[in-house]
């Protein structure tokens, strides 16, 4: 019976796990109790595995309950819901010694198998379900309702805050509210009819999320790019940054159509494919648009010969990679950082690319402003490379704030009146400040500012050329601009100095990173800590590796390709970077970190 | 190896339009190519139309893909931008250009290569968005630029200069566009400036996209006998059901016709075309029977030329997409950006 | 007077530049030249400057007459002939103090400068032409012969060989080789009667090109394409890559139809595009073909996607990179090396390549031939990254040689007979052999065979998963599989040893390399050379880097990629990699490497 | 989350084909995709197909892009090699396949998504390479393994589960497919298995590349009313101009007919399909007339099914190729390899 268990009461500070159907309606069930938690104020992490395809396939969700707030993925499962009788094995052993497993008992009984360390808690679901519905759809979507009202009175969630997100949800499907709430109270009074509530595994009010939101990454790139004024977007469907786009078609709905006549500020164009979402980006942002893509993988790939026009024919575009499980089309389903190297060098002949790594929702939608402002300043691609467990999933976040003084940087973009004022013919790829940066024109603005733009040899006129000198020329520019761009991205964050031990890492990797580094520095070990956000790195990476004596190199892929840019992009020596990577496709957790960590030094590393 | 500098001399004696300006205001940087290339009296054509339709040159914008005829963008309008972008995908370059701003006039030019082979996508693709743009191919059944490979459009038997014979059928751009649902199609002949001319004038007019398949005869890969995109076929095996007229918007229509032979359509800037038929069973607003005529002349190794289709009444891509009047490009921030208080709103869904 | 100048004599060590108009049919009399310098036993370079157009701009041929045999471009102009008026002045400014220069004196007089230092030799090459031919273009075209004629009088071709190429050239046209001959005679007669002939520049009869032939590397590396037994060859045309496909259609005309039947052993694809291309070789590979594509930059940057694929689904591919100046579409018509980052890591996800570096058209033939084996053997795609300068220029090789014992290696195929002894199920991406090379079947070849290619997750049993131990099992194999590699690549080839200076190069440098390398050690300079000839590095290229204190990488790009590649994938300390980069389009010389080296040197590197 | 494996018991009561092999073993792995899903009736159907053309399963292989219907080809013939290759690339994959061994039946499988947006250049080039193959589009109107977004062949006004409102014209891949020149065009209805098993097995003996749009619905996103992709719709909105049957080569041709009424053809490979009139103008073997129904019709919204054209003597791609009769994949390499003796002679040219 839950309460005897004799595993010491754990409060706000456990993970659970549904083992669901996809496309069984388990995620509304799932985010409720994430929300309902949230609400209570105790800070969550919330993790979806779902499969690649629609319908029928074993999907899980994770929430960690984590009073000290932690953003990473949690170290065990405590508390399982296991809603699939195909995996229902694999569920079982997965499950922590000592923790709990609720099951729906209506299932035959030869299915279940059992564990001495693990407390199963059948609930016989399916039967009230018929009991107390009609229908089969119905009932199927109201078990996923039950098995939460049963959670919330195992776990000790405040019945009126979930009744209050029914609310919210259905404030406008009376019928549907009362449904739910049916379905919620039903499986909360049968639990607590039946156990003794809560378990050990509890939840407990506190004040830790005021203040914060639960958002994912896409959305909140996508309220970046409302934010930053972007009126063009192209894309081509790809998980997972399809919810980007989603995202800001909703916003612009809302907030860019002329509530008198109905017309639209901005054009969102699904494309044909890949290649052409980037030249339908970069043709507007010539034009004078701020315009994005959002994409993954196989889109980057497609996208290499227009960004090394872009580069070379210096036109503003702005990318956002969503990073799946790579190469190839891989496990589109599944979180890495692979694509650093494929967009860093993106396209042949001499590139480079700024590159921006939000570290969560958060970042998302400061890069994606940023991002626009970097692409128009250096008149170049920038990609925010951001990944699936950043992308889609909902993360506990301090409240996004804008501030009203911002106004675009749109570079050197000569406006209608300073052309008017120039008293020498323009030319496009002259570099009269010294930064690399030319200065542009719009087309339709004026006579006097028309210019060409190829991809083929150029000199700094912006005229045709196939002499070497002239073509150098602007080659070398180039690279000078690069360097300027270093000193406009978004600086490395650093934590803690004075070690002789450093770790560098970059984008969700932050989450397990910073829990690791509690872990270690508690267990005594001096570590600092470098979250690198954007390439070309700045003076402040270089001088953090000059600093350290060794350094790990955290990052989610298998060839090391942010420990690749350091090396190739900085001074450090490379044997002093120790790699730890992580590339299952799985969010990282915290353990993988910390053993790492010990066991580069267990080796006899110089620290 | 760089070009050679024009001399733009004033020609005080040229006629000038009515924004002052002469047709030599309406050419470009001297041109590369062969001598006796089509192409080049492609761009004489655009010259020529750009000058009567009294365009400001710098509210033209020019794209192009890669190839022969993708460098001639440099050689007429030298007061507009232009995109000489990467092989075959110029239309998507020209889309996003065209939602940012959808005042310009924008004049696409590519070649067989470009659209029918590595471009197909992007033009099937642009088709069906329908931006207001005019979008030449510079047909001529080879890689010009690469030295005289067949293109998707050489006909079966073709030559090369190699001495290789083409045996794939060639595509037709004009029957592609009319499955394609393209609104306003047509065929020139780089030969024939009376033609090509008033053809260019309505698609520049029409307020959609306008394709015209353009032959255009490359002198040095395939010019020589027997090849049906030689100057000599060309000329000998061209068909044109229509005669057109276009007529400015602020001119009275001063040709006279006979009811019943001449269809007047009126474009999408007041402009007018009067389609003089000369098949009298040809209906250029019938998309099926166009198409039906095309192939059925295509069986007989005639080429259709003139207008071929025309819609006089489909939704352009701003029109569809419900765009802001003004261009997207000049849309002040303010209006862009709803500001700190609505982030609050937008975020309460979020708790 | 010619014969009169002051220079000293200098005899089989100049170099000769033609200045022409493209189109204008000025080709065959260069290579006419080219060739009789060679027939009279001494040893030649040819390098062609063209622009990216069809006719009537500027292009330039260079012959270089090199006693010593060197490889590499010439140091400087020693006799030009300008025929082309519009260039005059910037070519005659190239010639070197003491040099000559032949121009048509037929031109107008206000169009000549000159300079003190050179001396100009006026023919009147219009004039005769139109006194000995009918019309317009065979005036034009016989111009060409005409200067050939004079030339061979001025630096003391030997009349007889020149007809004797002419001869061979129109053997079956008669009346086309007596124009010729007149056209040359007429030349060469006209200046032995107006000039004292030779020049103190002249040729004089060697032994050094026995057994050697000019021959450029395209068409070397479709002879290698024959002789490996491709089969399937998919392109889409681009400069400079199209007449590796042109020659190799060529061949296969010759050898490849059975004379009985007139059918194909062979079937040679124009793609739509270059997607299509590498599609079409892939998906002949995967079925036996030995397939290839020959392309240049943006081919590269298209065909990314699909070269994922290839290397995460274990097919075979051979790629031949003729690169060009990039990035974007660059200068088409100008050499470079800079495709080596797009074509190692090409693709998104974590994705690694072998890539091949043949520095001359020998080894264009050679390792066309090693490519397909080690296609096969790998299953993975395999570049041959060649350049322009190789690709398209004639040179003086060492006649090609074949052994007819040789065997297409088809790595792990299994035969109908060894899937027939197969006693268990057939799995595909198993590694029984401990290196990562897992055993592939054909379609059709027996009902035990059958298996399922995809680029989504696979487990090592070839079926679909998203499980992350799968995964990553397969990843981990991949990157084992890339270890195998560098041992089964050529090696680097090294020339030296026991110096402090290392100097490591590749592809199309070793000819100046050699040639600096001589002068340095000349000079004094105790170096070592390692010529690196594939990616992944083998051992020898990591003890080279290990035995020199500092190292000069040699190459022609301004990303230093060599360096990078070097940098990432051995231990060097890259403080120890000094880069001499030229990648201005032109093939480097010599004095670009010496002068690279010393100033290195200056600032005082310890050597 | 790794496939179920299906249970293979033997069936002792199944028929069995010439081969001895009962229709299950042309099954492949389960399938993945949503109950009641269109595809899986496709799937079926292709099983049957095959099993009545007595394929031995080896010498079939299986290529498809990326899409809930491309996975289907894990789903039939378990014995068969099959390419998952990437998005809207397939063709070139096939193509090459075909290209290395001309002996194999080929059959690809791909959506509208597929095809007709990232695809449609290669398909487009696909069909004027005309490899025998037997292509599909499984047609459903939206991209169903991305959740539902709007393809290129949705109709205008059909609504998104989201709301949205699709207003570009629909591409319909059967008159782009007569427009490129296709030798044999069909359309089929995932409901309608009677219809379709004999349109498979034509497909697959037609001797070139053979296309069949398959009308496929998508339960999870586009079987709403409103939706003139689903069952509904399609079942009431279609039209077939020509009935078919299919008849194997050693069959005698059973069916009793009219003269006039049926047309009998006889494929690449000895079978036969007699083509049974049911609009009398019709004529299946006229490009023109064939596009001009099918449009027409379509302006009537209704689709047209069955045997939309053929072109009995089209070269195909080996044919016109000239390739030897052997798969070039088991040439030995004495063949191909001319030799050191050879060389020399070669080289002698670059002396
Ligand atoms: C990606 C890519 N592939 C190949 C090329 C080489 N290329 C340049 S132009 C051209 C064909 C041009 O043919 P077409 O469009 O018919 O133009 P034309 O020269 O005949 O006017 C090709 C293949 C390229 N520039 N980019
Ligand atoms: C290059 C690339 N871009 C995008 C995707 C994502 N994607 C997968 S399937 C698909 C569309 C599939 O639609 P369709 O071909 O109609 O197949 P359906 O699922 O409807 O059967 C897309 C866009 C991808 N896999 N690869
Ligand atoms: S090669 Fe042909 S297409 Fe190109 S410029 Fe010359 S004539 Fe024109
Ligand atoms: S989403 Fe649609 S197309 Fe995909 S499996 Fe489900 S029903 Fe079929
Ligand atoms: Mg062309
Ligand atoms: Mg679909």
């Amino acid at each position: 019976m839950p309460g005897s268990s004799a595993a010491p009461a754990r409060v706000n500070d456990f993970t659970i796990r549904f083992a669901n159907v996809n496309g069984s309606g388990s995620a509304s069930a799932n985010s409720l109790i994430l929300k309902a938690i949230c609400r209570m104020g105790v800070p969550v992490v919330g993790k979806n595995f779902f499969p690649s395809n629609i319908q029928g396939l074993p999907a899980w969700y994770e929430i960690r309950v984590t009073r000290a707030g932690w953003r990473a993925r949690g170290a065990s499962v405590d508390l399982l819901v296991a809603m699939n009788a195909e995996t229902y094995a694999r569920d079982l052993a997965d499950v922590a010694p000592g923790g709990w497993l609720v099951y729906d008992s209506s299932w035959p009984q030869e299915l279940l198998h059992s564990r001495a360390d693990v407390q199963a808690l059948g609930v016989p679901l399916a039967e009230l379900c018929t009991e107390h519905f009609e229908g089969g759809r119905t009932r199927t979507l109201m078990k996923n309702v039950m098995y939460a009202g049963v959670l919330a009175a195992l776990v000790d969630l405040d019945p009126a805050v979930l009744r209050g997100l029914l609310d919210e949800s259905f404030a406008r499907q009376q019928r549907l509210r009362d449904t739910n709430v049916r379905a919620l109270e039903t499986g909360y009074q049968w639990a607590r009819a039946h156990w003794s509530c809560p378990l050990p595994l509890r939840v407990e009010r506190m004040e830790a999320t005021r203040g914060q939101v639960l958002i994912d990454g896409n959305t909140a790139a996508a309220l970046g790019c409302l934010y930053a004024g972007a009126t063009v977007g192209a894309w081509y469907p790809i998980t997972p940054s399809t919810s980007l786009m989603d995202a800001f078609r909703g916003f612009c709905a809302q907030y860019r159509v002329d509530p008198a006549t109905g017309r639209h500020d901005y054009v969102i164009l699904q494309a044909e494919d890949e290649l052409a979402a980037i030249g339908i980006v970069i043709g507007a942002a010539w034009n004078g648009a701020r315009a994005f893509t959002p994409t993954s993988g196989p889109g980057i790939s497609l996208m290499q010969e227009f960004l090394g026009l872009a580069y070379y024919a210096e036109v503003p575009a702005v990318i956002f990679d969503v990073q799946r499980v790579g190469p190839s089309t891989g496990m589109p389903t599944r979180t890495q950082q692979c694509d650093l190297l494929a967009c860093a060098w993106a396209s042949h002949g001499d590139t480079r690319h700024v590159l921006l790594f939000p570290d969560s929702p958060a970042e998302c939608f400061t890069m994606a402003v940023q991002a626009f402002d970097l692409a128009e300043r250096l008149q170049t691609p920038v990609f925010v490379l951001s990944d699936l467990d950043i992308g889609m999933n909902d993360w506990l976040t301090p409240e996004l704030t804008w501030d009203d003084g911002y106004r675009p940087d749109r570079g050197k973009l000569l406006s209608a009146e300073q052309v008017a004022a120039l008293t020498t013919k323009f030319h496009r790829y002259l570099d009269p400040d010294g930064d690399g940066i030319p200065y542009r024109t719009l087309p339709g603005v004026s006579p006097k500012a028309a210019y060409f733009t190829r991809g083929s040899g150029h000199n700094r006129l912006g005229a045709y050329t196939e002499d070497s000198a002239e073509y150098q020329d602007v080659m070398d520019r180039l690279a000078r601009k690069f360097r300027t761009a270093a000193t406009l991205v978004p600086p490395a964050l650093s934590d803690g100095q004075g070690a002789s031990l450093g770790l560098v890492s970059f984008g969700s990797c932050d989450a397990p990173v910073r829990e690791a580094l509690a872990e270690l520095r508690a267990g005594g070990l001096a570590i600092d800590y470098l979250r690198v956000r954007a390439f070309p790195f700045g003076t402040e990476v270089e001088e953090f590796l000059a600093a350290h004596a060794a350094l790990f190199v955290v990052e989610q892929n298998r060839d090391a390709q942010l420990r690749s840019l350091l090396t190739l992009a900085t001074a450090v020596d490379k044997r002093r970077l120790f790699s730890i990577l992580h590339y299952d496709g799985l969010p990282m957790r915290a353990r993988c970190i910390v053993d790492g960590v010990r066991a580069v030094l267990a080796e006899g590393v110089q620290a | 190896m760089s070009f050679l500098p024009k001399p733009k001399v004033a020609h005080p004696g040229l006629p000038l339009n009515a924004l002052g300006l002469n047709r030599r205001d309406y050419e470009g940087v001297m041109s590369t190519l062969c001598a006796g290339c089509g192409h080049d009296s492609v761009t004489a054509a655009i010259v020529q139309a750009c000058f009567e339709l009294e365009l400001p040159p710098h509210n033209v914008v020019k794209f192009s893909g890669i190839g022969c005829s993708s460098k001639t963008t440099a050689y007429f309008v030298a007061g507009a931008h232009g995109f000489n972008a990467v092989h075959g995908r110029m239309p998507s370059i020209a889309s996003g250009a065209h939602a940012a701003n959808r005042h310009l006039h924008s004049i696409g030019v590519s070649g067989d290569g470009d659209s029918l082979s590595i471009g197909l996508g992007q033009l099937a693709h642009v088709i069906r968005r329908n931006p207001r743009m005019l979008y030449l191919i510079e047909n001529n059944g080879v890689y010009g630029l690469t030295k005289g490979q067949f293109s998707a459009s050489a006909d079966v038997g073709t030559r090369s200069r190699r001495g290789d014979v083409n045996e794939q059928r060639p595509l037709d751009p004009v029957l592609l566009a009319l499955a394609l649902g393209a609104p306003f199609v047509a065929r020139g002949f780089s030969g024939d400036r009376e033609q090509l001319v008033p053809l260019l004038k309505a698609g520049l007019s029409s307020g959609g996209f306008a394709l015209i398949d353009v032959l255009s005869p490359c002198v040095t890969f395939n010019d020589h006998e027997g090849s049906t995109k030689s100057y000599a076929y060309v000329r000998e095996h061209r068909e044109a059901p229509v005669a057109l007229d276009y007529i400015a918007p602020r001119r009275a229509i001063e040709a006279s016709y006979a009811a019943g032979e001449v269809l007047p359509v009126t474009l999408h800037d007041g402009s007018r075309v009067l389609l003089r038929k000369l098949e009298p069973d040809y209906d250029p607003t019938d998309r099926t029977r166009a198409a039906a005529f095309v192939q059925e002349r295509a069986l007989a190794n005639e080429y259709v030329t003139g207008l071929i289709y025309m819609e006089p009444e489909r939704r352009d891509f701003h029109t569809r997409h419900n765009t802001a009047d003004a261009a997207l490009n000049a849309l002040p921030f303010a209006r862009l950006c709803p500001g700190a208080g609505k982030l609050a709103e937008i975020l309460r869904e979020f708790r």
